[in-house]
């Protein structure tokens, strides 16, 4: 069972470093912070499937916190909307 | 059937790597800093992976939080641009050579040969983990980072409170504190989370300093969720008490590092070695130390992404020169 | 090659791309960033090194390096924030070039 | 026959997440990827905290992988809501065929 565990936290995994092609990509600001907010569900799913595969409850410890904090960076950067604009012609002329 | 773990593994130090290149080479700051905030949520995986919950814990409650928020509000200050008004004198010959050379041929040589000496590592070893624990009687908790943090390596514990204190004095004495957010409508979405996220972050950060008498978790953890509370709190729209930056501000800063100290002295007293409690009462001491280490990291992190010294209301002494805003 | 090898490489490659990127790199930010990254490094080392026993859990010792590294790292983010700001509100520079003249003014 | 409970929960949690990343990947606008990001992904994780509420052996374990659900939902919910509002007033312009 824990194998399967993490099997599925292997997968999991795989899909947060797929998905790091969009934080690259952008092509916003906002597009990359929405990208990151993904990563946080994802990897409180694979902190609890290892926390399940070794039987720690410390691990589900770290899931609740990140589960905790994720809206903050995003918060964070909603309130300061002048980072949005300092970034936003530069992100478009480096890519594309 | 191969097993998924090594894979895992792999896959994790994979994208690391390939993240930490990929975040320092590109151009645009502000997707370096995202990537760096998912950067820190692959490394609480990594430590989790290694057996090592109380650091996951620890870089899971700064690097979602405090680091997020200090990298940007830095970068909103500083801007993304690479500028500089000053007139640049055309480097010598070796000025430019040396860079090249220590770049393109010392730092490859010398990390292939640490690469290398890798293999010489012997695949098992317990360090001091046996010695951890067969003291772990006598340290006055069940953890054992928690005994080593706090018991058997205390004086890097008191030094620590003693760096977070100077770096508050550090950035003080630098500028002063603007405020953080602009004033501008709120979403009545944003202050209900931050109402409904503060009681529940005060709750655990609670349980995590009470659960590293016997499990992961501590002072630093717990201070590093609280101060995420108050950055939560002034993202919600609230501001502190005009009295508060004053003396109240200053005492809960410096709280952790004076009962450290305090309680440093009564061991001298009772015994010729420093730190070194009484058995007996190893546990409330360390108890002690840590509620007011928790306090104080809270409010030294929170000041520290605020970014400056409050500004003065009470005049006791000439302020710094009032400077452009 | 075992698991904590795997990881102690990585460290040091992590140490080593951080450092790359801090002597090349002209913004202070992301010099900040990059030295972060060396940190990470050298934590990941530690870890790995104390992660080399039987048993789950890694070796306490290196642990609380670490953690004592990672509050001490926290504090040179902000002192290090703190200072590109100062530097960028009296100069109007994000960058530091010792190859520029000092004379401004 | 709780083993198995939890096997099809977690193996039904997958397509979720794996959408969730698609969309983020391949949907056309913003907008569009918000709802990729914090509508399937959160109902992933709500299957893997359902499957591993079969393998619980304490309350106190219960309540905190409900918790961990609830917390992820909350802030799931709001960050899109904001940065929504933020892509709005910011001028982001709506994908069209």
């Amino acid at each position: 069972m824990s194998t399967f565990y993490l099997g599925l936290a292997l997968i999991l995994l795989l899909t947060i470093s797929i998905g790091l092609v969009r934080v690259l990509r952008g092509p916003t600001a906002t597009d990359r912070m929405l990208a990151a907010q993904l990563f946080g569900t994802t990897a409180v799913a694979i902190l609890l499937l290892l926390g399940q595969a070794t039987d720690s409850p410390a691990i589900r410890d770290v899931a609740l916190i990140i589960a905790l904090l994720t809206a903050i960076a995003a918060m964070t950067f909603v309130r300061r909307i002048d980072i949005d604009k300092a970034t936003e012609t530069q992100g478009q002329n480096s890519h594309d | 059937m191969i097993h998924p773990g090594p894979i895992f593994d792999l896959i994790l130090m994979t994208t690391l790597i390939t993240l930490a290149w990929l975040l320092l080479a590109g151009k645009d700051l502000f997707r370096a800093v995202v990537l760096f905030i998912s950067f820190g949520l692959l490394t609480a995986l990594a430590w989790v992976r290694l057996g090592a919950p109380d650091v996951a814990l620890a870089e899971a409650a700064i690097g979602a939080g405090i680091t997020g928020a200090l990298l940007l509000v830095g970068l909103g200050k500083l801007g993304s641009a690479e500028r500089c008004r000053r007139t640049v004198r055309p480097a010598t010959a070796l000025q430019r050579l040396t860079p090249a050379v220590l770049i393109a041929v010392i730092i490859p040589s010398v990390a292939v040969i640490l690469l290398l000496e890798l293999r010489q590592l012997k695949t098992i070893s317990f360090g001091q983990q046996k010695l951890v624990l067969s003291l772990l009687d006598i340290s006055g908790t069940d953890h054992p980072v928690t005994a080593v943090l706090l018991n058997f390596r205390a004086w890097d514990t008191l030094l620590e409170k003693g760096v977070l204190l100077l770096a508050l004095t550090g950035i003080w004495s630098l500028d002063q504190a603007h405020p953080l957010f602009h004033q501008e409508p709120l979403s009545p979405v944003l202050k209900g989370l931050s109402q409904l996220y503060l009681p529940i972050l005060i709750i655990v950060s609670g349980a995590l300093l009470w659960q590293g008498s016997y499990a992961p978790g501590g002072a630093f953890q717990a201070g590093a969720l609280l101060s995420a509370g108050i950055l939560l709190a002034a993202l919600g729209g609230r501001s502190l008490p005009s009295y508060w930056p004053g003396l109240p501000l200053r005492l809960l800063a410096s709280c952790g590092l004076l009962v450290f100290l305090l309680v440093t002295a009564l061991t001298l007293l009772t015994n010729e070695l420093p730190l070194n409690y009484p058995q007996e009462l190893a546990a409330v001491l360390i108890l002690l130390i840590e509620i007011f280490a928790t306090v104080a990291i809270a409010v030294i992190l929170a000041a520290a992404v605020a970014g400056g010294h409050p500004a003065e209301r009470h005049k006791h002494h000439s302020p710094s020169p009032e400077k452009k805003p | 090659m075992t698991i904590p090898v795997l990881y102690a490489g990585s460290g040091i490659l992590l140490f080593f791309i951080g450092l790359h990127a801090l002597l090349i790199r002209r913004h202070l930010l992301r010099k900040i960033i990059a030295a972060n990254i060396m940190g990470s490094g050298v934590f990941m080392v530690f870890i790995a090194l104390g992660a080399r026993g039987d048993s789950a859990v890694a070796d306490p010792v290196p642990q609380v390096m670490v953690l004592t590294g990672i509050v001490v790292s926290l504090c040179f983010t902000a002192v290090a924030i703190a200072l590109a700001v100062r530097i960028h509100n009296l100069t109007d520079c994000t960058t530091l070039a010792a190859d520029e003249e000092s004379s401004i003014d | 026959m709780t083993e198995l409970l939890t096997l099809l929960l977690l193996l039904a949690s997958l397509p979720f997440f794996l959408a969730g990343t698609l969309g983020l990947l391949r949907f056309p606008d913003l907008y569009c990827r918000l709802h990729a990001v914090t509508k399937a992904d959160n109902l992933g994780l709500g299957l893997v905290v359902m499957a591993l509420l079969f393998q619980a052996d304490s309350w106190r374990q219960i309540v905190h992988l409900l918790l961990t659900w609830l917390l992820v939902l909350v802030a799931g919910a709001t960050v899109a809501h904001l940065i929504a509002r933020k892509a709005r007033d910011d001028g982001h312009q709506y994908w069209r065929r």
